[in-house]
Protein backbone atom coordinates (compact mmCIF):
# COMPACT_ATOMS: atom_id res chain seq x y z
CA UNK A 1 0.00 0.00 0.00
CA UNK A 2 1.26 3.80 -0.76
CA UNK A 3 1.53 5.91 2.40
CA UNK A 4 1.79 9.90 2.26
CA UNK A 5 3.88 11.88 4.11
CA UNK A 6 4.05 15.49 4.74
CA UNK A 7 6.22 18.15 6.19
CA UNK A 8 9.13 17.43 8.98
CA UNK A 9 8.43 14.02 8.44
CA UNK A 10 8.72 13.79 4.47
CA UNK A 11 12.04 15.93 4.81
CA UNK A 12 13.32 13.52 7.89
CA UNK A 13 12.37 10.30 5.82
CA UNK A 14 13.64 11.89 2.96
CA UNK A 15 10.28 11.06 0.38
CA UNK A 16 6.69 12.12 0.30
CA UNK A 17 5.86 8.59 -0.09
CA UNK A 18 6.21 5.05 0.69
CA UNK A 19 5.13 1.79 -0.89
CA UNK A 20 4.64 -1.32 2.29
CA UNK A 21 3.53 -4.42 1.94
CA UNK A 22 0.49 -5.18 4.17
CA UNK A 23 -2.33 -7.53 3.97
CA UNK A 24 -5.44 -5.33 3.99
CA UNK A 25 -7.89 -4.45 5.82
CA UNK A 26 -5.29 -3.46 8.72
CA UNK A 27 -5.98 -1.53 11.71
CA UNK A 28 -4.19 2.14 11.84
CA UNK A 29 -1.75 0.45 14.41
CA UNK A 30 -0.74 -2.25 12.28
CA UNK A 31 -0.05 0.43 9.25
CA UNK A 32 1.89 2.75 11.80
CA UNK A 33 3.83 -0.51 13.42
CA UNK A 34 4.70 -1.79 9.17
CA UNK A 35 6.18 1.67 8.83
CA UNK A 36 8.48 1.48 11.47
CA UNK A 37 9.51 -1.62 10.42
CA UNK A 38 10.33 0.11 7.08
CA UNK A 39 12.04 3.09 8.14
CA UNK A 40 14.11 1.34 11.46
CA UNK A 41 16.58 3.98 11.73
CA UNK A 42 13.56 6.81 11.87
CA UNK A 43 11.29 4.43 14.30
CA UNK A 44 10.91 7.57 17.13
CA UNK A 45 9.53 9.58 14.08
CA UNK A 46 6.31 7.32 14.09
CA UNK A 47 5.02 7.35 17.88
CA UNK A 48 1.42 7.78 18.19
CA UNK A 49 0.92 11.65 19.26
CA UNK A 50 4.70 12.62 16.99
CA UNK A 51 3.34 11.59 13.37
CA UNK A 52 -0.70 11.90 13.36
CA UNK A 53 -2.63 10.12 10.84
CA UNK A 54 -5.11 10.77 8.19
CA UNK A 55 -7.41 8.09 6.31
CA UNK A 56 -9.15 9.45 3.14
CA UNK A 57 -8.08 12.82 4.44
CA UNK A 58 -9.82 13.16 7.84
CA UNK A 59 -7.46 12.94 10.86
CA UNK A 60 -7.62 9.23 12.95
CA UNK A 61 -7.40 9.29 16.44
CA UNK A 62 -8.97 6.04 17.34
CA UNK A 63 -5.75 3.44 16.69
CA UNK A 64 -8.16 0.54 15.88
CA UNK A 65 -9.49 2.25 12.76
CA UNK A 66 -9.15 -0.59 9.45
CA UNK A 67 -7.58 0.38 6.54
CA UNK A 68 -8.97 -0.96 3.44
CA UNK A 69 -7.69 -1.54 0.08
CA UNK A 70 -7.74 1.88 -1.71
CA UNK A 71 -7.75 4.32 0.91
CA UNK A 72 -5.29 7.24 0.84
CA UNK A 73 -3.28 6.69 4.19
CA UNK A 74 -1.39 9.86 5.09
CA UNK A 75 0.90 10.43 8.66
CA UNK A 76 2.07 13.65 9.01
CA UNK A 77 3.65 15.87 12.14
CA UNK A 78 1.51 17.94 14.89
CA UNK A 79 -0.63 21.06 12.30
CA UNK A 80 0.88 24.45 12.97
CA UNK A 81 -1.16 26.92 10.98
CA UNK A 82 -3.32 29.48 12.03
CA UNK B 1 -7.54 25.61 -4.43
CA UNK B 2 -11.00 27.51 -3.88
CA UNK B 3 -13.95 25.75 -2.30
CA UNK B 4 -17.10 26.77 -1.72
CA UNK B 5 -18.83 24.92 1.20
CA UNK B 6 -21.45 22.51 -0.46
CA UNK B 7 -23.33 22.02 2.77
CA UNK B 8 -24.45 25.84 2.90
CA UNK B 9 -23.92 28.46 0.63
CA UNK B 10 -23.60 31.05 2.65
CA UNK B 11 -20.40 29.78 3.68
CA UNK B 12 -17.07 30.57 1.66
CA UNK B 13 -14.12 28.64 2.48
CA UNK B 14 -10.74 28.57 0.36
CA UNK B 15 -7.13 27.27 0.27
CA UNK B 16 -5.16 29.91 -1.67
CA UNK B 17 -1.64 31.28 -2.01
CA UNK B 18 -3.06 34.40 -3.07
CA UNK B 19 -3.23 37.40 -0.49
CA UNK B 20 -6.91 38.13 0.42
CA UNK B 21 -9.02 41.75 1.13
CA UNK B 22 -10.12 42.00 4.22
CA UNK B 23 -12.42 44.79 3.16
CA UNK B 24 -13.71 42.40 0.60
CA UNK B 25 -14.81 39.58 3.24
CA UNK B 26 -16.01 41.77 5.45
CA UNK B 27 -18.17 43.31 2.63
CA UNK B 28 -19.42 39.85 1.52
CA UNK B 29 -20.45 38.91 5.08
CA UNK B 30 -22.15 42.13 5.36
CA UNK B 31 -24.33 42.28 1.88
CA UNK B 32 -27.76 42.01 1.82
CA UNK B 33 -27.51 40.97 5.13
CA UNK B 34 -30.28 42.78 7.37
CA UNK B 35 -30.79 40.33 10.11
CA UNK B 36 -27.23 39.96 11.27
CA UNK B 37 -25.94 42.46 14.40
CA UNK B 38 -22.57 41.12 15.25
CA UNK B 39 -19.52 40.10 12.61
CA UNK B 40 -16.69 38.98 13.78
CA UNK B 41 -13.41 38.04 11.91
CA UNK B 42 -9.90 36.91 13.06
CA UNK B 43 -6.81 37.41 10.88
CA UNK B 44 -3.56 35.69 11.75
CA UNK B 45 -0.38 37.47 11.01
CA UNK B 46 3.26 36.39 10.13
CA UNK B 47 5.09 37.71 13.45
CA UNK B 48 8.83 39.01 13.20
CA UNK B 49 9.24 36.96 16.53
CA UNK B 50 8.30 33.25 17.66
CA UNK B 51 9.25 30.69 19.52
CA UNK B 52 12.22 32.87 20.43
CA UNK B 53 13.89 33.59 17.63
CA UNK B 54 13.80 36.46 15.17
CA UNK B 55 11.92 35.54 12.12
CA UNK B 56 12.32 36.93 8.30
CA UNK B 57 9.41 34.57 6.47
CA UNK B 58 7.19 31.28 6.23
CA UNK B 59 6.46 28.88 4.14
CA UNK B 60 2.97 27.18 4.63
CA UNK B 61 2.80 23.77 3.44
CA UNK B 62 -0.44 21.71 3.57
CA UNK B 63 -1.79 18.53 2.60
CA UNK B 64 -4.12 19.67 -0.69
CA UNK B 65 -7.33 17.77 -0.62
CA UNK B 66 -7.72 17.04 2.99
CA UNK B 67 -7.33 20.81 3.57
CA UNK B 68 -10.38 21.63 2.21
CA UNK B 69 -12.25 18.67 3.82
CA UNK B 70 -10.89 19.51 7.35
CA UNK B 71 -11.88 23.32 7.00
CA UNK B 72 -15.34 22.67 5.71
CA UNK B 73 -16.03 19.83 8.84
CA UNK B 74 -14.99 22.93 11.11
CA UNK B 75 -17.15 25.41 9.98
CA UNK B 76 -19.98 22.48 9.76
CA UNK B 77 -18.99 21.81 13.41
CA UNK B 78 -19.49 25.44 14.35
CA UNK B 79 -22.20 26.23 12.76
CA UNK B 80 -24.24 22.83 14.24
CA UNK B 81 -23.27 24.86 17.54
CA UNK B 82 -23.93 28.43 17.25
CA UNK B 83 -26.80 30.00 15.35
CA UNK B 84 -24.27 31.80 12.87
CA UNK B 85 -25.40 33.12 9.34
CA UNK B 86 -22.33 33.38 6.83
CA UNK B 87 -19.00 32.29 7.45
CA UNK B 88 -15.56 32.85 5.36
CA UNK B 89 -12.67 31.37 6.15
CA UNK B 90 -9.35 31.79 4.07
CA UNK B 91 -5.90 29.87 4.70
CA UNK B 92 -3.07 31.01 2.64
CA UNK B 93 0.25 28.93 1.46
CA UNK B 94 3.70 29.12 -0.26
CA UNK B 95 5.57 31.70 0.81
CA UNK B 96 4.81 34.73 3.29
CA UNK B 97 7.15 37.58 4.53
CA UNK B 98 6.74 39.11 8.29
CA UNK B 99 3.22 40.68 8.88
CA UNK B 100 1.32 39.07 6.24
CA UNK B 101 -1.85 37.85 6.77
CA UNK B 102 -1.93 33.94 6.80
CA UNK B 103 -5.28 33.10 8.10
CA UNK B 104 -8.81 35.17 7.45
CA UNK B 105 -12.05 33.81 9.60
CA UNK B 106 -15.05 35.62 9.21
CA UNK B 107 -18.45 35.31 10.52
CA UNK B 108 -22.43 37.41 10.96
CA UNK B 109 -24.94 36.17 13.48
CA UNK B 110 -27.84 38.13 14.95
CA UNK B 111 -25.88 38.24 18.26
CA UNK B 112 -22.30 38.72 18.93
CA UNK B 113 -22.33 35.74 21.36
CA UNK B 114 -22.67 33.23 18.28
CA UNK B 115 -20.42 35.01 16.37
CA UNK B 116 -17.45 35.28 18.78
CA UNK B 117 -17.42 31.63 19.68
CA UNK B 118 -17.90 30.14 16.40
CA UNK B 119 -14.84 32.39 15.27
CA UNK B 120 -12.99 31.53 17.85
CA UNK B 121 -13.94 27.76 17.86
CA UNK B 122 -13.23 27.63 14.01
CA UNK B 123 -9.64 29.04 15.01
CA UNK B 124 -9.04 27.03 17.90
CA UNK B 125 -9.78 23.25 15.79
CA UNK B 126 -7.86 25.05 12.79
CA UNK B 127 -5.07 25.36 14.81
CA UNK B 128 -5.24 21.54 16.05
CA UNK B 129 -6.78 19.95 12.82
CA UNK B 130 -6.55 21.17 9.50
CA UNK B 131 -3.38 19.96 7.95
CA UNK B 132 -1.18 23.31 7.44
CA UNK B 133 2.42 23.14 8.55
CA UNK B 134 4.87 26.66 8.87
CA UNK B 135 8.50 26.14 8.20
CA UNK B 136 9.81 29.26 9.23
CA UNK B 137 13.42 31.35 7.34
CA UNK B 138 15.36 32.23 10.73
CA UNK B 139 18.53 33.75 11.55
CA UNK B 140 19.78 30.15 12.84
CA UNK B 141 18.01 28.92 9.30
CA UNK B 142 15.12 27.21 8.30
CA UNK B 143 13.19 25.18 10.69
CA UNK B 144 9.80 23.57 10.93
CA UNK B 145 7.21 24.74 13.56
CA UNK B 146 6.60 23.11 16.69
CA UNK B 147 3.20 23.13 17.33
CA UNK B 148 2.46 23.88 21.14
CA UNK B 149 0.68 22.51 23.77
CA UNK B 150 -1.49 25.51 24.79
CA UNK B 151 -2.93 24.80 21.41
CA UNK B 152 -4.13 21.84 21.93
CA UNK B 153 -5.46 22.62 25.61
CA UNK B 154 -7.02 25.06 24.03
CA UNK B 155 -9.45 22.86 22.46
CA UNK B 156 -10.76 22.33 26.87
CA UNK B 157 -13.31 25.18 26.75
CA UNK B 158 -15.48 23.64 24.16
CA UNK B 159 -15.63 20.58 25.17
CA UNK C 1 -15.89 64.42 20.10
CA UNK C 2 -12.67 61.72 20.10
CA UNK C 3 -10.24 61.05 21.89
CA UNK C 4 -7.18 59.54 22.24
CA UNK C 5 -6.65 57.27 25.47
CA UNK C 6 -4.02 59.43 26.76
CA UNK C 7 -2.86 56.23 29.05
CA UNK C 8 -1.69 54.25 25.73
CA UNK C 9 -0.45 55.98 22.18
CA UNK C 10 -1.64 52.86 21.03
CA UNK C 11 -5.02 53.09 21.86
CA UNK C 12 -7.36 54.76 19.53
CA UNK C 13 -11.21 55.71 21.14
CA UNK C 14 -13.88 57.72 19.02
CA UNK C 15 -17.81 58.39 19.93
CA UNK C 16 -18.89 59.94 16.42
CA UNK C 17 -22.04 60.49 14.54
CA UNK C 18 -19.73 60.04 10.97
CA UNK C 19 -19.71 55.85 9.80
CA UNK C 20 -16.14 54.06 9.82
CA UNK C 21 -14.38 52.33 7.88
CA UNK C 22 -13.17 48.53 8.86
CA UNK C 23 -10.72 48.42 6.08
CA UNK C 24 -8.93 51.72 7.74
CA UNK C 25 -9.45 50.69 11.19
CA UNK C 26 -7.89 47.28 10.33
CA UNK C 27 -4.82 49.24 8.45
CA UNK C 28 -3.80 51.06 11.64
CA UNK C 29 -3.81 47.93 13.38
CA UNK C 30 -1.48 46.29 11.48
CA UNK C 31 0.52 49.41 10.41
CA UNK C 32 4.41 49.03 11.28
CA UNK C 33 3.24 46.08 13.21
CA UNK C 34 5.65 43.14 12.98
CA UNK C 35 5.02 42.07 16.93
CA UNK C 36 1.27 40.96 16.40
CA UNK C 37 0.27 37.70 14.73
CA UNK C 38 -3.79 38.00 15.76
CA UNK C 39 -6.18 40.46 15.19
CA UNK C 40 -9.47 40.11 16.37
CA UNK C 41 -12.30 42.31 15.52
CA UNK C 42 -16.21 42.92 16.14
CA UNK C 43 -18.65 45.16 14.54
CA UNK C 44 -22.11 45.55 15.88
CA UNK C 45 -24.59 46.71 12.71
CA UNK C 46 -28.43 47.75 12.76
CA UNK C 47 -30.73 44.51 12.59
CA UNK C 48 -34.13 45.03 11.00
CA UNK C 49 -35.63 42.71 13.54
CA UNK C 50 -35.38 43.32 17.14
CA UNK C 51 -36.77 42.42 20.39
CA UNK C 52 -39.99 40.87 18.04
CA UNK C 53 -40.20 44.05 16.07
CA UNK C 54 -39.64 44.71 12.14
CA UNK C 55 -37.26 48.07 12.90
CA UNK C 56 -36.55 50.47 10.11
CA UNK C 57 -34.13 52.58 11.91
CA UNK C 58 -32.93 53.81 15.21
CA UNK C 59 -31.36 56.97 17.20
CA UNK C 60 -28.32 56.57 19.44
CA UNK C 61 -28.47 59.00 22.36
CA UNK C 62 -25.68 59.32 24.74
CA UNK C 63 -24.10 61.12 27.90
CA UNK C 64 -21.46 63.17 26.33
CA UNK C 65 -18.34 63.61 28.47
CA UNK C 66 -19.45 60.20 30.02
CA UNK C 67 -19.09 58.26 27.44
CA UNK C 68 -15.56 58.47 26.52
CA UNK C 69 -14.59 58.17 29.92
CA UNK C 70 -16.61 54.83 30.14
CA UNK C 71 -14.89 53.62 27.02
CA UNK C 72 -11.60 54.19 28.13
CA UNK C 73 -11.78 52.82 31.48
CA UNK C 74 -13.32 49.74 29.65
CA UNK C 75 -10.45 49.80 27.67
CA UNK C 76 -7.99 50.06 30.35
CA UNK C 77 -9.24 46.71 32.29
CA UNK C 78 -8.78 45.00 29.16
CA UNK C 79 -5.64 45.97 28.28
CA UNK C 80 -4.73 45.12 32.25
CA UNK C 81 -6.12 41.71 32.10
CA UNK C 82 -4.78 40.56 28.37
CA UNK C 83 -1.14 41.44 26.71
CA UNK C 84 -2.92 43.30 24.04
CA UNK C 85 -1.01 45.69 22.15
CA UNK C 86 -3.48 47.63 20.36
CA UNK C 87 -6.88 48.38 20.52
CA UNK C 88 -9.38 50.42 18.20
CA UNK C 89 -12.94 51.48 19.60
CA UNK C 90 -15.50 53.72 17.96
CA UNK C 91 -19.32 54.37 18.89
CA UNK C 92 -21.73 55.98 16.42
CA UNK C 93 -24.32 58.32 17.94
CA UNK C 94 -27.31 59.68 16.16
CA UNK C 95 -29.46 58.65 13.54
CA UNK C 96 -28.66 55.46 11.61
CA UNK C 97 -30.91 52.96 9.20
CA UNK C 98 -31.01 49.04 9.28
CA UNK C 99 -27.39 47.57 8.43
CA UNK C 100 -25.59 50.64 9.37
CA UNK C 101 -22.49 50.24 11.16
CA UNK C 102 -22.72 50.92 15.01
CA UNK C 103 -19.57 49.93 17.21
CA UNK C 104 -16.27 49.10 16.02
CA UNK C 105 -14.04 47.24 18.61
CA UNK C 106 -10.66 46.30 17.01
CA UNK C 107 -7.83 44.44 19.10
CA UNK C 108 -4.56 43.13 18.16
CA UNK C 109 -2.19 41.22 19.98
CA UNK C 110 0.85 38.54 19.44
CA UNK C 111 -1.37 35.57 20.39
CA UNK C 112 -5.10 34.99 19.70
CA UNK C 113 -6.43 34.17 23.02
CA UNK C 114 -5.42 37.53 24.45
CA UNK C 115 -7.00 39.55 21.17
CA UNK C 116 -10.32 37.50 21.09
CA UNK C 117 -10.70 37.43 24.55
CA UNK C 118 -9.68 41.54 25.27
CA UNK C 119 -12.34 42.19 22.01
CA UNK C 120 -15.37 40.15 23.69
CA UNK C 121 -14.83 41.59 27.04
CA UNK C 122 -14.64 45.31 26.18
CA UNK C 123 -17.75 44.28 24.00
CA UNK C 124 -19.76 42.91 26.88
CA UNK C 125 -18.68 45.71 29.12
CA UNK C 126 -19.94 48.04 26.48
CA UNK C 127 -23.21 46.67 26.76
CA UNK C 128 -23.56 47.22 30.38
CA UNK C 129 -21.24 50.26 31.46
CA UNK C 130 -21.57 52.65 28.72
CA UNK C 131 -24.07 55.44 28.58
CA UNK C 132 -25.67 54.93 25.36
CA UNK C 133 -29.18 54.57 24.65
CA UNK C 134 -31.00 53.31 20.96
CA UNK C 135 -34.54 54.24 20.50
CA UNK C 136 -35.73 52.35 17.89
CA UNK C 137 -38.34 53.23 14.91
CA UNK C 138 -40.46 50.05 14.57
CA UNK C 139 -43.91 49.15 12.39
CA UNK C 140 -45.74 50.62 16.16
CA UNK C 141 -44.18 53.56 16.36
CA UNK C 142 -40.62 54.81 18.09
CA UNK C 143 -39.65 52.80 21.51
CA UNK C 144 -36.81 53.00 23.61
CA UNK C 145 -35.09 49.56 23.53
CA UNK C 146 -34.78 47.49 26.62
CA UNK C 147 -32.15 46.05 28.37
CA UNK C 148 -31.95 42.40 28.30
CA UNK C 149 -30.72 40.46 30.82
CA UNK C 150 -28.50 38.31 28.85
CA UNK C 151 -26.08 41.02 28.78
CA UNK C 152 -25.69 41.64 32.31
CA UNK C 153 -25.28 37.61 32.58
CA UNK C 154 -22.49 38.13 30.12
CA UNK C 155 -20.02 39.59 32.79
CA UNK C 156 -19.79 36.36 34.51
CA UNK C 157 -17.90 34.87 32.22
CA UNK C 158 -15.18 37.51 33.36
CA UNK C 159 -15.53 36.86 36.97
CA UNK D 1 -27.99 70.26 42.99
CA UNK D 2 -28.75 69.68 39.68
CA UNK D 3 -29.24 66.17 38.28
CA UNK D 4 -29.44 65.38 35.04
CA UNK D 5 -31.38 62.65 33.01
CA UNK D 6 -30.66 60.72 29.86
CA UNK D 7 -32.46 58.55 27.23
CA UNK D 8 -36.03 56.83 28.39
CA UNK D 9 -35.98 58.51 31.85
CA UNK D 10 -35.56 61.90 30.55
CA UNK D 11 -38.56 61.36 28.22
CA UNK D 12 -40.97 60.10 30.87
CA UNK D 13 -40.13 63.07 33.38
CA UNK D 14 -40.28 65.35 30.87
CA UNK D 15 -37.33 67.13 31.38
CA UNK D 16 -33.27 66.78 30.86
CA UNK D 17 -32.07 68.07 34.27
CA UNK D 18 -33.82 69.23 37.45
CA UNK D 19 -32.77 71.34 40.80
CA UNK D 20 -33.44 69.77 44.23
CA UNK D 21 -32.98 71.12 47.57
CA UNK D 22 -30.33 69.02 49.34
CA UNK D 23 -27.81 69.04 52.21
CA UNK D 24 -24.64 67.99 50.82
CA UNK D 25 -22.54 65.55 51.41
CA UNK D 26 -25.23 63.18 50.81
CA UNK D 27 -25.37 59.26 49.95
CA UNK D 28 -26.42 58.12 46.30
CA UNK D 29 -28.93 56.91 48.10
CA UNK D 30 -30.35 59.96 49.73
CA UNK D 31 -30.44 62.01 46.47
CA UNK D 32 -32.17 58.98 45.16
CA UNK D 33 -34.76 59.20 47.54
CA UNK D 34 -35.09 63.28 47.52
CA UNK D 35 -35.72 62.25 43.49
CA UNK D 36 -38.36 60.35 44.27
CA UNK D 37 -40.24 62.73 46.90
CA UNK D 38 -39.43 65.43 43.87
CA UNK D 39 -40.88 63.17 41.29
CA UNK D 40 -44.26 61.39 43.10
CA UNK D 41 -45.81 59.94 40.17
CA UNK D 42 -42.77 58.93 38.55
CA UNK D 43 -41.73 57.38 41.67
CA UNK D 44 -41.25 54.04 40.54
CA UNK D 45 -38.51 54.97 37.37
CA UNK D 46 -36.09 55.71 40.23
CA UNK D 47 -36.24 52.29 41.55
CA UNK D 48 -32.40 50.88 42.16
CA UNK D 49 -31.76 48.65 39.42
CA UNK D 50 -34.16 50.41 36.74
CA UNK D 51 -32.52 54.23 37.41
CA UNK D 52 -28.49 53.74 37.02
CA UNK D 53 -26.53 56.73 38.26
CA UNK D 54 -23.30 58.39 38.04
CA UNK D 55 -21.23 60.58 39.84
CA UNK D 56 -18.68 62.50 37.96
CA UNK D 57 -19.66 60.88 34.79
CA UNK D 58 -18.92 57.50 36.16
CA UNK D 59 -21.32 54.47 36.84
CA UNK D 60 -21.81 53.75 40.84
CA UNK D 61 -22.98 51.02 41.95
CA UNK D 62 -22.80 51.40 45.49
CA UNK D 63 -25.75 53.59 46.88
CA UNK D 64 -23.61 54.68 49.83
CA UNK D 65 -21.20 56.55 47.95
CA UNK D 66 -21.25 60.08 48.87
CA UNK D 67 -22.17 62.92 46.74
CA UNK D 68 -20.26 66.29 47.58
CA UNK D 69 -21.09 69.86 46.56
CA UNK D 70 -19.73 70.36 42.70
CA UNK D 71 -20.24 67.03 41.89
CA UNK D 72 -22.08 66.35 38.66
CA UNK D 73 -24.74 63.62 38.98
CA UNK D 74 -27.28 61.81 36.39
CA UNK D 75 -29.87 59.18 36.38
CA UNK D 76 -30.45 57.05 33.57
CA UNK D 77 -32.24 53.79 32.41
CA UNK D 78 -29.88 50.64 31.91
CA UNK D 79 -27.88 51.12 28.65
CA UNK D 80 -28.25 50.09 25.35
CA UNK D 81 -25.38 50.36 22.72
CA UNK D 82 -23.35 48.09 21.16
Amino acid sequence: MNILFFAALREQLGCAQCDIALPLPASLATVRAALIQHFPQQADLFVQGRALAAINQTLINDENTPVNSGDEVAFFPPVTGG
Amino acid sequence: MSAENASNSQHYIAVQQADFDVAHEYAELRKDNRSDGAVVFFTGLVREMNQGSQVSGLTLEHYPGMTEKALQQIVADACSRWPVNRVRLIHRVGTLAISDQIVFVGVSSSHREAAFDACYYIMDYLKNRAPFWKKEVTSDGERWVEALDKDKQALGKWQ
